[in-house]
């Protein structure tokens, strides 16, 4: 099943089992969402459950936390995650601390969908990675599924949880894995291993990591689409790096992280996301904070340059396997 | 094109500044009774004149006169009286406690105490408000403690939100009154969702917007309007234009647009404009536009013309930027003595009785003060601790959080 | 309160989806040259009936009639159906470069070519546009080169953006035309602030806002109109209303309000409704708003009713929500072929000289073509280049860029 | 002079040397802004250079940029900086990208003026330090003074700059400075050394920190109100460290701070805003990156907690001199 399959599934499994739960944004109603992840459920949950919104980000959360206050579980969609600006006042200043200002009087179980990241020549306005600008802000949890499988059981969890949720999905993998070789043929998901999704409701805890790949010369630290890219450059360089997939940006799974890191003495941090401030230095920050003297070398950040999204150049932008690889070779010569 | 003479920047300026003498004179105030009052399911197109006059029941005689009359007993009218009284007293000593240092900050209703007041005697208990910091009336017509305002305002051990607000960002589920926001106007929109949430489970509650003047500038306010229209949301959008915003007059939020309810006609949305300062007025409009909203009708606009007679908050003093005489030279009067003045041409009122309800008034807010300060203030006796700092973040503390409030000593 | 019926939410719905067949009759659309043409200057409350009608001036037989008929020679009208013509033609060949892999993405203006390419010529040389994606035909009527449009299509090596923006997002300072941003409707605020900076330095030129009818209903929409209220910028706020927005159709915006141009008149701001297929009645309506402007008399809301005849963009397959005759259906026509009859009819073109214009249109356009894909597309040939990507961030490379340009290894 | 006439002064020269310049916001105009930063302008510059607008900041922002476009330089004010979210999009999407996006064509040298931080009891919405959701942004510079005479040079060289430039405000030092000890009377700009403003124009240049202690114990790197909490700490654990103010984030003086630690060998962030995922996360990634082979322990951060700014326990969430020195002190014994 497509990753976009799964989110469609998990919508349906949600709405089906607690009918406080509520869908809506642009395109989302009849037509199903510009990539299909909410394709039949107008039809199946009614107009009042799923529905065409204005072309409002504000509009679409500020709707939704008054939806939540009342009762209802809304999980919205933000078309593209570039668009999520307009409606970041309500999130921050609003769905993030409700609970806390009014003392747990009024709660804001909501989830905010966003498809992010580049690799679909999308330049710099459908090819974003935001999710510092919500790892600083406290009262939020933020989550970013790289597989099918995750993507379901990730997305019911959010749904579920009391409080809000941003829900970050790679697009570049939202039909298969992409590890970066943009030049290659595209393998689907529902040909791929990592392409299984169980059937049914079930959750994923959020705030635990998941070790993709086991590994002791040096950690490896990702979520989304680069999760894919990690894998790909570590069977290239051959080096047994443990690759750990986040998944939960926030709460940060520090256990997992930091027993690895102490194993490995080597960690490089791996996002698409612009370099500085990106959640990459939160992560470095901790880990040489708690893996001091378990470091041969210093933490080390692969990132998107410090450059908006360009369109022709967009192969030289991505972090692919080639600079990752680059910088194991470094790390483990270091 | 060049031609033509040089473009000029156009910037709206208050008519009086300090220094001049204010002069409403030219200002045209409809006569008391001569607003129709239409169905409440008239096409709004049909009503647009509603947005331009402004509706008033009591007259200079202080007699409720006109079709928006009628709607309250003697009994009901006494409640309000009092309620309005109660929040001017606690508003006065509130301040005054704040000048003493028992808190850090306050803002008051002076001269607006008729809106909240009067609007929340149109709701039903299930109905919800999502106000700003110039609505306490809401909490005071609906019976929420004095005390714990109180409490709230010292951010001491009893303060509902445990001293993590502001003063007087109150919060009350139970009555009807959401959480209180620091950042303007995001509580139009959550207002117009928690209605569409209340029409989407087939409930029959409703909810209430409110606003002020200069407010009505921000991004929310636009999403509030749009998805109100769109979806027919069951909720009433309230602007309360007091002139003022902070140091900048009204007609900077509102440009070329005769009023504020006018912004309604933009999206097909009735509007109202009601006497602020006149109970009666406020109340029948409010019933009017609750009516439509728990008809399924839709939303309604409604626009408070009244006076911010105090300062913007107490970091503000407003003789810097308008006269003093402003307040006073202001046509519609005092809310106070305007309903006083119509109970006793009633007969269900007097001097004496009124002088007996003032002191009636401020015994109980002195008797509360008292109780608060025994609990507590901002800087003395039991004050909400640093431990209630790391409580309700999130649901359940994530171990990060735990470990910070364990660095921190709790 | 609980004797009410239950509450239910109103979701809008276009009245025909796939399978339907699209009936517009009903519909009523005003007979062309049936609408006045008030002064510039008029009282905006005076005219709010021109927000709910349509300002047309070619009727069924292609004549052109009414108050805002006769604006334009003979010459300029041959002008303005080469315009559209050659963006036609344009677009077609685009269309065709993107399924052939040559570029990643196109949009097109199918049945809009009148808007962007009439009102151009309404505006002064040093006006400037703030377009969405749906305007070319501003760059096309102001004479700028086809070549260089298609280079920032291919993102090749004489893309003037260097390859960094997404196809069609073109940028002409010199042309009037700014910067186009991914992001909807932010564009609608900067051009009443560049209106409002030519006042300040008391100017002439004058600025023109774009937006479609989806887009209205951003934040910046609401603080364009709050603004421009305000300070009576000299800015034509042009509202394109194609009826869609993606799959989701007109209603769902607009909600209560009749049209959008009524949204100008909850900031008493005079607003026109005009035949969007129309190439007379669109420069009739856009030269009457800015000669508003360039008089000080400030903004003017324009809204166009037109349809968007092909798919969002490449990324979009109408099919899927809208019945495939609606376009077909739609009442208003081509704008190409209703300028090509009302020219024959002055005997002013032929069968024959518009067939010619055609082959014309499309032989500059191959021609350019070749050109363009001599320098390179997406794909092949010289390309935007990597250097260029660090370039431009800001006025001078801070040390931190420098040493990412250095380990990408340029 | 205080920092509010210092900025005060810094506007008055500006306006006077450039007629470009033009300044708005909320309540700016006549009554001078509800600090007093903008008092007298539109008196002496006339209201067509200097107004009050409408409450949106999306609008002031917007606005901004499009006079910009046109040719003028505006220097505008949020009111606070916790308001400035309903402009996040106009910031981020449009300020940030507008030179890049048309190579050049149209640029945007716009200052966008906010205070910030706590210690005034104004809560979680009068209190905010967001500065790390500006440095996450490419195409933004980001500035925080910490005295009347880099506030007067800083701004003067912001709006001089021909990009936009976040102007972030400590607004408990407008008055005096203040080291946190806030049981302590509060002396004034006027009465302080640190007090000293040069008359006439002059511009502090951007992107050049400055050593406001020398030292070689340990590297403190802060910037704002903290810079004299540290200096604080400093004096009452008589460590030599040497205090580093940043004054610009963005783009960072790397070398005045690598050079620092190298020397020290032991570094110390210090911030007021939320820890996670703060600028002290990039600060601490980047000094163990370059530094990695001098420390002799691992960046230590001192932040606000990830909590809102609570109003009654202002004093517990305010990092003051004792979290600082307990901090230090836990360094120089690692
Ligand atoms: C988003 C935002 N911008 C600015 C402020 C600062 N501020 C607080 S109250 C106020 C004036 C509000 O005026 P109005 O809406 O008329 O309400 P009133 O105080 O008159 O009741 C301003 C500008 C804020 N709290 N939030
Ligand atoms: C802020 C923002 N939200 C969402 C989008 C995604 N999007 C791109 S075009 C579009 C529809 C716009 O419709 P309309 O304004 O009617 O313009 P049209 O395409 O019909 O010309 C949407 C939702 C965006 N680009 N920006
Ligand atoms: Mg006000
Ligand atoms: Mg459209």
């Amino acid at each position: 099943m497509t990753m976009i399959e799964a989110i469609q599934n998990a919508h349906d499994l949600a709405m089906a089992r607690d009918d406080r739960v509520v869908v809506f944004g642009e395109d989302v109603g009849f037509f199903g969402g510009v990539f299909r992840c909410t394709a039949g459920l107008q039809k199946k949950y009614g107009k009042s459950r799923c529905f065409d919104t204005p072309i409002s980000e504000l509009g679409i959360v500020g709707a939704a936390i008054g939806m939540a206050a009342y009762g209802l579980r809304p999980c919205v969609e933000i078309q593209f995650a570039d668009y999520m600006y307009p409606a970041y006042d309500q999130i921050v200043s609003e769905a993030a601390r409700l609970r806390y200002r009014s003392a747990g009087e009024f709660t804001c179980p909501i989830v905010i969908r966003m498809p992010m990241g580049g690799g679909i020549f999308g330049a710099q306005t459908h090819s974003q990675s935001p999710e510092a600008l919500f790892t600083h802000v406290t009262g939020l949890k933020t989550v970013v599924p790289s597989t099918p499988a995750d993507a379901k059981g990730l997305l019911l969890a959010a749904i579920a949880d009391p409080d809000p949720v941003i829900f970050l999905e790679p697009k570049r993998v939202y039909n298969g894995p992409f590890d970066g070789h943009h030049d290659r043929p595209v393998t689907s998901w529902r040909t791929h291993a990592m392409g299984e999704v169980p059937d049914g409701y079930f959750e994923t805890p959020l705030g635990v990591a998941s070790i993709v790949q086991p590994g002791d010369a040096l950690t490896i630290l990702t979520y989304g689409t680069m999760v894919h890219v990690a894998l790909a450059a570590v069977q290239e360089t051959g080096i047994a790096a443990e690759v750990i997939d986040l998944r939960t940006l926030l709460p940060l799974d520090r256990e997992t992280v930091m027993e690895s890191v102490r194993k490995t003495g080597r960690c490089l941090v791996l996002h698409e996301a612009t370099l500085t401030s990106g959640y990459g230095a939160e992560l470095a920050a901790q880990v040489q904070a708690d893996c001091f003297y378990h470091l041969e070398a210093p933490v080390a950040r692969v990132a998107g340059w410090d450059t908006p999204y360009p369109h022709a150049q967009e192969w030289d932008y991505f972090p692919g396997p080639a600079r990752v690889a680059r910088q194991m070779r470094a790390l483990m010569e270091a | 094109m060049d031609d033509h003479p040089p473009l000029a920047l156009h910037v709206p300026e208050p008519e009086w500044r300090p220094g001049d003498t204010p002069d409403f004179s030219r200002v045209e105030i409809p006569r008391a009774g001569s607003v129709r009052r239409p169905p409440v399911d008239e096409d709004p197109e049909a009503m647009r004149d509603l947005a331009f006059t402004i509706i008033r029941v009591l007259n200079r005689k202080g007699e409720a006169v006109g079709p928006w009359a009628g709607e309250l007993s003697e009994e009901e009218l006494l409640d309000g009286l009092r309620h309005m009284l109660l929040l001017r007293a606690y508003d006065a000593r509130m301040l005054m406690a704040q000048r003493q240092g028992k808190t850090s900050f306050y803002m008051q209703h002076l001269g607006e105490e008729a809106i909240s007041t009067a609007f929340r005697k149109a709701l039903g208990p299930r109905d919800m408000n999502f106000p700003t910091y110039r609505q306490a009336g809401l909490l005071i017509a609906s019976g929420y403690p004095l005390l714990k305002m109180m409490c709230q305002v010292y951010s001491n051990e009893e303060d509902p939100v445990r001293g993590r607000q502001l003063p007087v960002f109150y919060s009350s589920k139970e009555h009807g009154f959401f959480s209180i926001s620091g950042n303007l106007a995001t509580q139009y929109i959550q207002a117009v969702g928690w209605a569409m949430g209340s029409a989407i489970r087939g409930d029959t509650a409703i909810s209430a917007a409110w606003i002020g003047d200069g407010s009505t500038a921000e991004n929310d306010f636009h999403a509030a309007l749009v998805f109100a229209s769109t979806y027919k949301a069951p909720v009433v959008l309230n602007i309360v234009n007091n002139q003022w915003a902070i140091s900048t007059f009204q007609g900077i939020a509102r440009g070329g647009a005769g009023t504020f309810a006018a912004r309604g006609h933009g999206f097909g949305i009735p509007a109202l404009r009601v006497d602020g300062n006149d109970y009666l007025a406020v109340h029948a409009a409010a019933k009017w536009a609750v009516e439509r909203a728990r008809r399924n009708l839709g939303p309604t606009v409604v626009e408070y013309v009244t006076y911010r007679v105090g300062g913007h908050s107490t970091s503000d003093d407003p003789s810097a930027y308008r006269p003093k005489e402003e307040s006073t030279a202001w046509p519609l009067g005092d809310p106070i003595l305007r309903l006083k003045a119509h109970l006793i041409g009633l007969g269900a009122w007097s001097e004496e009785r009124h002088a007996q309800a003032e002191a009636e008034a401020s015994d109980t807010v002195r008797t509360a003060q008292r109780e608060a300060e025994a609990i507590g203030t901002l800087q003395t006796g039991r004050r909400a601790g640093p431990r209630d700092m790391f409580e309700d973040v999130y649901a359940e503390m994530p171990p990060h959080l735990v470990r910070q409030r364990h660095e921190a000593g709790y």
